[in-house]
């Protein structure tokens, strides 16, 4: 039901001895959280979409990866199928999509003095 | 004597903006558009000198897992600590809390018919730290005091933007009910459009981002009018952060407000990225 | 094909109760007047033969603690255990969870607007088992499968009665479109007046029994015309689990119900105790 | 605020352990705990009501009150300044408030039969 048993050992990844614990014995370590074979085969595997589809939320699998040592990028090159290369040059790419007046740092009328501000307090 | 609300705070929050801090790359040229939008934020915050801030965060599996997932919680604690989120990296500076203003908010909204979770202890994680830390780079220790309400954008099913909203509003009418002399900064973090997960993993839609940022200041009830599940098809399903941002914004009340700056470029990390002061006209 | 509520079975639960059945004690002259009460309860619930139990009551410092004490807390677990709750009594059985019921139950209210915490591992206390121990004395597992709702009837700010019934409305309403074919029976167990601490500690009140009782079958909005506090001072600060009997009579929806057993006796433990059974007029 | 590291140790009770430990060296549990010093203070003179005043919830104090022995009526007793007899007494008194109307057994007249019931399944 909704990954449960994997979310619960990804989670327990915040403790750093879990984690070394994890990575001496993962065996062990996913017997011990009780992971449906699903789950434990996808661990296995390293393969994320198999983790998200037997439930796991990136939130508490993102611990996992840390431990794995990808980061979002690596990530989201491993889900689409690219190289990481490649999926950072399809991040920075979607900067062509960005209007001039909306991205950017744009500063606005101040409505009132700084000073108005402070004898208000 | 009443507390005042000076304005609101909103920021992405992405986990990476830590590690730029950390390794000193706010000027470097793949961090410094977004790090450039922080002058002025400080510079505002400096002007309306809060001594609280009520934030509008969502936590990442650090304080809460699925065994309890509050939809809303609010911290009635005297302090809020950081700690390992799971990477190892360095704990974040710890927040004092402002429990007698938490449990007027906490009050306030059980009888307005919100089902909150109450935490008399919580620990908090880098969606509160990261927008402190770009907010007051060189405290030693933060400035205001903190009262902390976590949004679930974890696990479906989500609060809509109409209860975020809603929820904001209730919060909004318990602090200027409140009988302090406090200055309150409200802040709304994390967001916007950004997905992690799955075959649309590096989903950005800078036109969702556009819509939200046009219409926060002036006209918020905008927002509102998608499902959760809406929004997370626009934002992204990591993007559904911007519901802190509605409910950080109905705390800011209903009438419209000026904005002091705004902020957005593609990509951090993920993300697309956005900082926004607003103050009353 | 659609899930059916057959009724609704409402209870005492005082642990001291448990202690009695451990013993033997049913017929002793204390004890019996209460217990006295149940052959007609299990004569119903044979006839009625439910599959599925959707229980509101309240949690005793087994599963919550102050560091996240839910308003309203839904269980989605697939299994619910019992365990020791301070006093090295022997633990209850396990409850099987109906895990599909309760996603479409947590769907439902959030999506009414009811800011729940959802639970996917849960421990039950004496709320849940003393009940179902009456209920099935000889039952080596239960025959019903449990959906569990905890309501905050411990920590103050509590809810108010009409919040609860409003919330037992909205679960009632996902029951009934619960595409199964489930015999649902509803439950609220807890109360009626009793006060453990204090100078008034002993405190009863037959007077805000009897109209609880009298209004529960045929307008139960009557009990939510009070708010919580002045429920904890008609009923005792432990008789505001009454908030679970109201929210369960929620569920059991608007039109009138036929009465099919009422037991109401002065004292249980420092407790006035009450059973009662409701069925479709 | 509101008695939460006495609450924290009465909650910690749920544990047999726990109990054990309190029990074997109670200065050092408390320690342990955090408790204030009105709070310490309560705990160690054994006064239910100081307990309450110092923000204590009697839902958790009840697991405190089950290592010192106290059950719901000696608690009553001991908050009421009544001996546990007196208590007892004034509790089984309060039956004569209930009316017969309202005190006792009542059984309904069922809508329908239980034939009927089945058939609806
Ligand atoms: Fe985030
Ligand atoms: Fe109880």
């Amino acid at each position: 039901m909704r990954g449960f048993e994997l979310n619960a050992m990804c989670y327990s990844f915040n403790d750093a001895a879990n984690r070394a614990a994890f990575v001496s014995d993962e065996e062990a370590y996913c017997r011990k959280y009780g992971l449906t074979e699903e789950q434990r085969a996808a661990v296995a595997a390293r393969d994320v979409l198999a983790m998200l589809d037997a439930g796991g939320n990136v939130y508490y699998l993102a611990k996992l990866a840390g431990i794995l040592g990808l980061n979002v990028q690596d990530l989201g090159a491993l889900q689409t199928g690219r190289s990481v290369a490649d999926f950072k040059a399809m991040l920075v790419a979607a900067r062509a999509g960005v209007d001039a007046d909306l991205g950017g740092l744009h500063l606005g009328q101040r409505a009132s003095g700084t000073a108005q501000h402070r004898e208000n307090a | 004597m009443m507390a005042q609300i000076v304005g609101g705070y909103f920021t992405s929050h992405v986990p990476a903006i830590g590690g730029a801090i950390q390794r000193g790359d706010q000027q470097a040229e793949y961090w410094s558009p977004f790090f450039d939008g922080f002058p002025s934020v400080r510079q505002w915050l400096g002007d309306v000198s809060p001594d609280v801030a009520v934030v509008f965060y969502n936590d990442h599996g650090l304080n809460f897992f699925l065994d309890a997932m509050p939809t809303f919680a609010v911290g009635a604690a005297a302090r809020y600590d950081n700690a390992d989120e799971g990477w190892g990296l360095p704990v974040y500076k710890s927040f004092e809390g402002h429990p007698n203003l938490s449990w007027h908010v906490i009050e306030t909204l059980v009888e307005a018919e919100f089902d909150i979770t109450t935490c008399q202890k919580m620990m908090v994680d880098h969606a509160l730290s990261i927008p402190f830390e770009l907010a007051w780079p060189d405290a030693e220790a933060w400035p205001v005091k903190l009262v902390p309400i976590a949004i679930n954008t974890v696990q479906f099913p989500l609060p809509s933007p109409r209860r975020c909203f809603a929820l904001g509003q209730a919060v909004g009418r318990a602090l200027r009910s409140w009988k302090g002399d406090e200055r309150i900064v409200v802040m709304g973090t994390g967001g916007l459009s950004h997905q992690l997960e799955g075959a649309r993993a590096g989903f950005m839609n800078p036109e969702y981002d556009r819509f939200c940022l046009d219409h926060l200041a002036d006209d918020p009830a905008a927002l509102t009018r998608h499902s959760a599940e809406e929004v997370a098809e626009l934002a992204g399903t990591q993007g559904v952060e911007i519901l802190n941002w509605i409910a950080a914004r109905g705390a800011l009340g209903d009438a419209p407000l000026a904005m002091v700056m705004r902020n957005y470029h593609v990509p951090i990390s993920n993300t697309a990225a956005a900082t926004v002061v607003l103050e009353p006209a």
